[in-house]
């Protein structure tokens, strides 16, 4: 099947970095050349990040802080300058405003279980509400409902209207005097839609509720300036933006690093340590304890530095061109329909579908054994699925190496999809 | 793994519909939200119906007819006998090749095998067998009760 | 200066043994060979591991679970054969018992925190006990410490002799009725102790208390069977035993794994998810939220299987013929002072020392000068310090690639130090 | 690191002990466990004397030595210009080579230019310096109260 495609400005040079990411060679099913639509799950990594973890165990590991050999030396300065590397790479005021974390899901945690243990004015408790979506992913609902359980907090929430954005005709009902804090998705990681954070910020502020950024969805994809944001906390995560699994990242502004309690206890997150009680290091050390992933900062430095290189803007542009390609090719599919946003404004690079009657487990196999990879199920975003009256979709999601081609793979073999179970 | 056997019953489903039973259960794979209703009949020792009705993908579909086709009109030790066969061949990750008596026990259930490698498909193929076992159970107790 | 070496029993072929690890190749000051004995703090890493992860990362590399696609199939089968395989080392009666955490910190505090949130019988609050060491990690302090604040719990704890070990003659008045949990290290990272587990068992068996053993000193260096040490958990850390950072285990008991509540809150952990409620998936995936260390349980499954393979016990040999050599040696040294046990009986391969007023910093600075890297400061462990009455220590520890010849360029240097200073 | 003017101090420590002070502090280095209790008396503008007793290694305490041989006798506000030198100097990481300006404010100080390439010792090297800087604010407070 072939199809004139047209001419998409914007797109990046795809030979060339699809060079870089070795996974991208692999052939499976007996010859079938990968086509990776599954970049909202987990990216792909570069040969520069697989390099850098390579070498830095080759020759520099050792554990980080306190040592005075050169490894201890080396390794603490490769440490260190991640952070830096990340903390410009969100343009933070501060390099000590960025706390590494296991993944995206520990950095929300961390931001609930610090309000959950906070004294006032911060402490969240029964006469306070907690302010999420409909859209967030589990990782954004589940710490907050533990949260409200274990303090007697309200959560409430934003619904959805039907084309997949938020709904927020009710703003000031659902955040109010008591609303503590409001946390919610920059990039919806199964609807694909990109927030208005200005909205909700300004009504947050105006309730004097903190308010936390999941930029998950974000970080990977465009331009990512916290100061901008104006928010308090944004969290994002190593292994959906080429960097190794194993790392995550909350940024938080200093003055509540410095007010607020810590989470985790253990080695390095200390000041001094009797039997009968302890102080804690400034902010980012206070919120990381124990062995950090030292290994997964220096790889998540070299992913912003690869990153950085190509150039954020031209990311975004390039999936904002292949996004508006494929939703106009999946769209002339029978049967078909999104679920979120239909066009490319103030949207993400990931595409749900559902495809007729056919469940999404059919087509996401049938698929795969045409060498494309997407994801099906509820993409841990279950009650979107709930909303929409859907048990689960179909998602395709871009990256920087996504190519109009794959997108053409993936059309055609939707349709073949279609004939496979008509 | 799309046998076209397991695509007849896809499309062509068989006993499908809930209708009267001893016992009902709903069964969930909470994981991809396949589910299924599923009625057991019994009469004396025989397997009398299974109806059934839910939602899920072709596997769970189609797996839920053959079930159907298979065990209705055998009676209860031998239906059990190819439940336990069919499981064996689900668990096996790909890894059994069924002998001459395990083709003969399952029928149409054998186009099954190739799931076996899925391990995220394995759970679609027994959601009914499951439900059938626990509603057969349920079924019997009444019964005796 | 040369010394007539004793022939020692037990040693392994560290000459093919050290080709494995590229870092030990590494010159360091202008050619000097590094003779790494920080291994303590951490171990370097082999060939086998360095490659899995590349491997991983370049052939497989997708998000576990859930996934339809071969990468996801091939990630998913990696990542839970590496709990089988972890499942195994530590003898686990059944895989689900085996939790991936980013460090054996987080697994600590992971056990605090299930007990602060359980029900009864578990519940600890402030009509219960809490009981550890003072030879604990900080990481085996600090969460108990945060707990017993945040419960009104009280923390008591086994002092220790004056020859390093733990100081149980008053066990019955330290472990009561009212213990609810008793954490304690099993090999001390500062003092080198290995600690009599059978006693405290039995005494915390016979008041109902739970018992949480801290193995990150002992899984890189001995058969560890958690089946025989009869605890309720076992906590150990990948990067100290040949695997990569950012990933740590707890161990637990199935019952205790099922009663007790979760802890971080997000996608994985769950079963299904509502904006009202939610319920929470089986052990082990209930405590772990987010998208695990994927990458990092391939490795240290690879590390699981590089150990094996030369055997637990011939580590564990090797390394008692090179700590008593090391010990012989030291000892000779006009001005050492051990602090820990001064025989090789009990114990395991870090030895602590004072040598005479000078530093610990300069020891190790000078001691590096020479290529030779040894940790220097309270190693986690400041209540030690206290306890004996000195700022910090110069700490030497071995590994399964450390040589007689190691041990002498120490002792040598040792001598330069107190020449230099003198 | 260890230059010889360093090990000197460190064996021949200049104005040890504690004398009178118009004011004392008592400064740690938590990771280390490096201390120093130091005391200031001013005359006039004049720093009169730095006394101080403390633990810690070879480069704190050679520090200290250094920081009484130099600031004795010098007006605060020189003493002051010496201690930002040297601030800066231990912050340089090694990137720095004092030009003849700083050598000649640093005398003896500018043996510890090495220890600014390592991160880990800087702390020890500046801790009687911070210490100084604290005492000397105090000692002025007092005098001015
Ligand atoms: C005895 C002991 N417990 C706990 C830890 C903490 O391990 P990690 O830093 O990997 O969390 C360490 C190592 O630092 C240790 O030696
Ligand atoms: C929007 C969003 N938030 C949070 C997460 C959680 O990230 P992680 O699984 O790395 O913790 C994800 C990814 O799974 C996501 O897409």
């Amino acid at each position: 099947m072939t199809h004139p495609r047209p001419v998409l400005p914007g797109l990046l040079d795809t030979e060339a970095v699809r060079k870089d990411f070795p996974v991208l060679d692999r052939e499976i099913h007996d010859g079938k050349r990968l086509v990776y639509l599954d970049n909202a799950a987990t990216s792909q990594k570069p040969r520069q990040v697989i390099d850098a973890l390579s070498g830095y165990y080759e020759r520099h590991n050792a554990n980080v802080h306190r040592g005075v050999h050169v490894l201890a030396e080396e390794a603490t300065a490769l440490y260190e300058g991640a952070r830096d590397k990340v903390a410009a790479f969100v343009n933070a005021p501060s390099r000590n405003e960025v706390i590494f974390t296991k993944n995206a899901s520990e950095s929300l945690n961390l931001v609930a279980n610090m309000l959950g243990w906070a004294d006032e004015p911060y402490k969240v408790d029964e006469r306070t509400e907690i302010v999420i979506t409909e859209m967030e992913h589990h990782s954004n609902i589940v710490p907050w409902q533990l949260l409200a359980q274990r303090t007697g907090a309200k959560l409430k929430w934003f619904g959805l209207t039907d084309e997949g954005r938020l709904d927020l005709s009710a703003i000031d009902e659902v955040i109010t005097e008591r609303t503590k804090i409001v946390s919610f998705t920059l990039v919806s990681n199964i609807l694909g839609t990109h927030n208005p954070v200005e909205a909700i910020v300004r009504r947050a502020q105006e309730v004097g509720a903190l308010v936390c950024i999941d930029a998950s969805q974000a970080a990977p994809h465009m331009t990512l300036d916290v100061q901008a944001l104006q928010a308090d906390f944004v969290a994002f995560t190593g292994h959906k933006m080429c960097g190794p699994t194993g790392i995550g990242v909350l940024w938080g502004r200093q003055e509540l690093l410095e007010d607020l309690p810590p989470f985790l206890g253990g080695g390095e997150m200390i000041e001094t340590v009797s039997m009968h009680s302890s102080t804690y290091a400034p902010a980012p050390h206070k919120f990381e304890a124990g062995t950090p992933p030292v290994a997964q900062a220096v790889g998540l430095g070299a992913a912003v530095d690869y990153l950085s290189a190509i150039g954020m803007d031209a990311i975004a542009a390039h999936e904002h061109a292949i996004t508006g390609y494929a939703l106009e090719r999946l769209s002339a599919i029978p049967g078909l329909r999104f679920i979120g946003p239909e066009s490319v404004e103030d949207r993400g690079a990931a595409i749900s579908f559902a495809l007729g009657d056919i469940h999404p487990h059919d087509v996401g196999q049938v698929l795969d054994e045409l060498g494309i990879a997407v994801r099906v199920g509820h993409h841990c975003a279950r009650p979107v699925c709930l909303r929409y009256g859907i048990p689960a979709t179909t998602r395709a999601s871009f990256y920087l190496y996504s190519t109009p081609a794959e997108v053409d793979a993936l059309a055609d073999g939707l349709e073949h999809v279609r004939n496979f179970f008509g | 793994m799309y046998q076209d056997v397991i695509l007849d019953h896809y499309k062509h489903p068989h006993g499908r519909g809930l209708r009267d039973g001893d016992a009902e259960v709903h069964h969930v794979n909470p994981t991809c939200g396949d589910e299924i209703t599923l009625r057991v009949r019994l009469d004396g020792d025989t397997v009398a119906d299974v109806s059934y009705e839910g939602q899920g993908c072709s596997i769970s579909q189609a797996s839920a007819s053959v079930l159907n086709e298979l065990l209705v009109g055998k009676d209860i030790a031998e239906a059990s006998r190819v439940q336990e066969a069919f499981l064996e061949l689900m668990q096996s990750k790909g890894q059994l090749t069924p002998d001459d008596a395990m083709e003969e026990l399952l029928e149409d259930a054998v186009a099954f095998a190739g799931v076996s490698k899925y391990p995220a498909r394995v759970k679609c193929a027994l959601l009914s067998w499951m439900a059938w076992k626990d509603a057969t159970g349920q079924a019997r107790e009444e019964k005796t009760a």
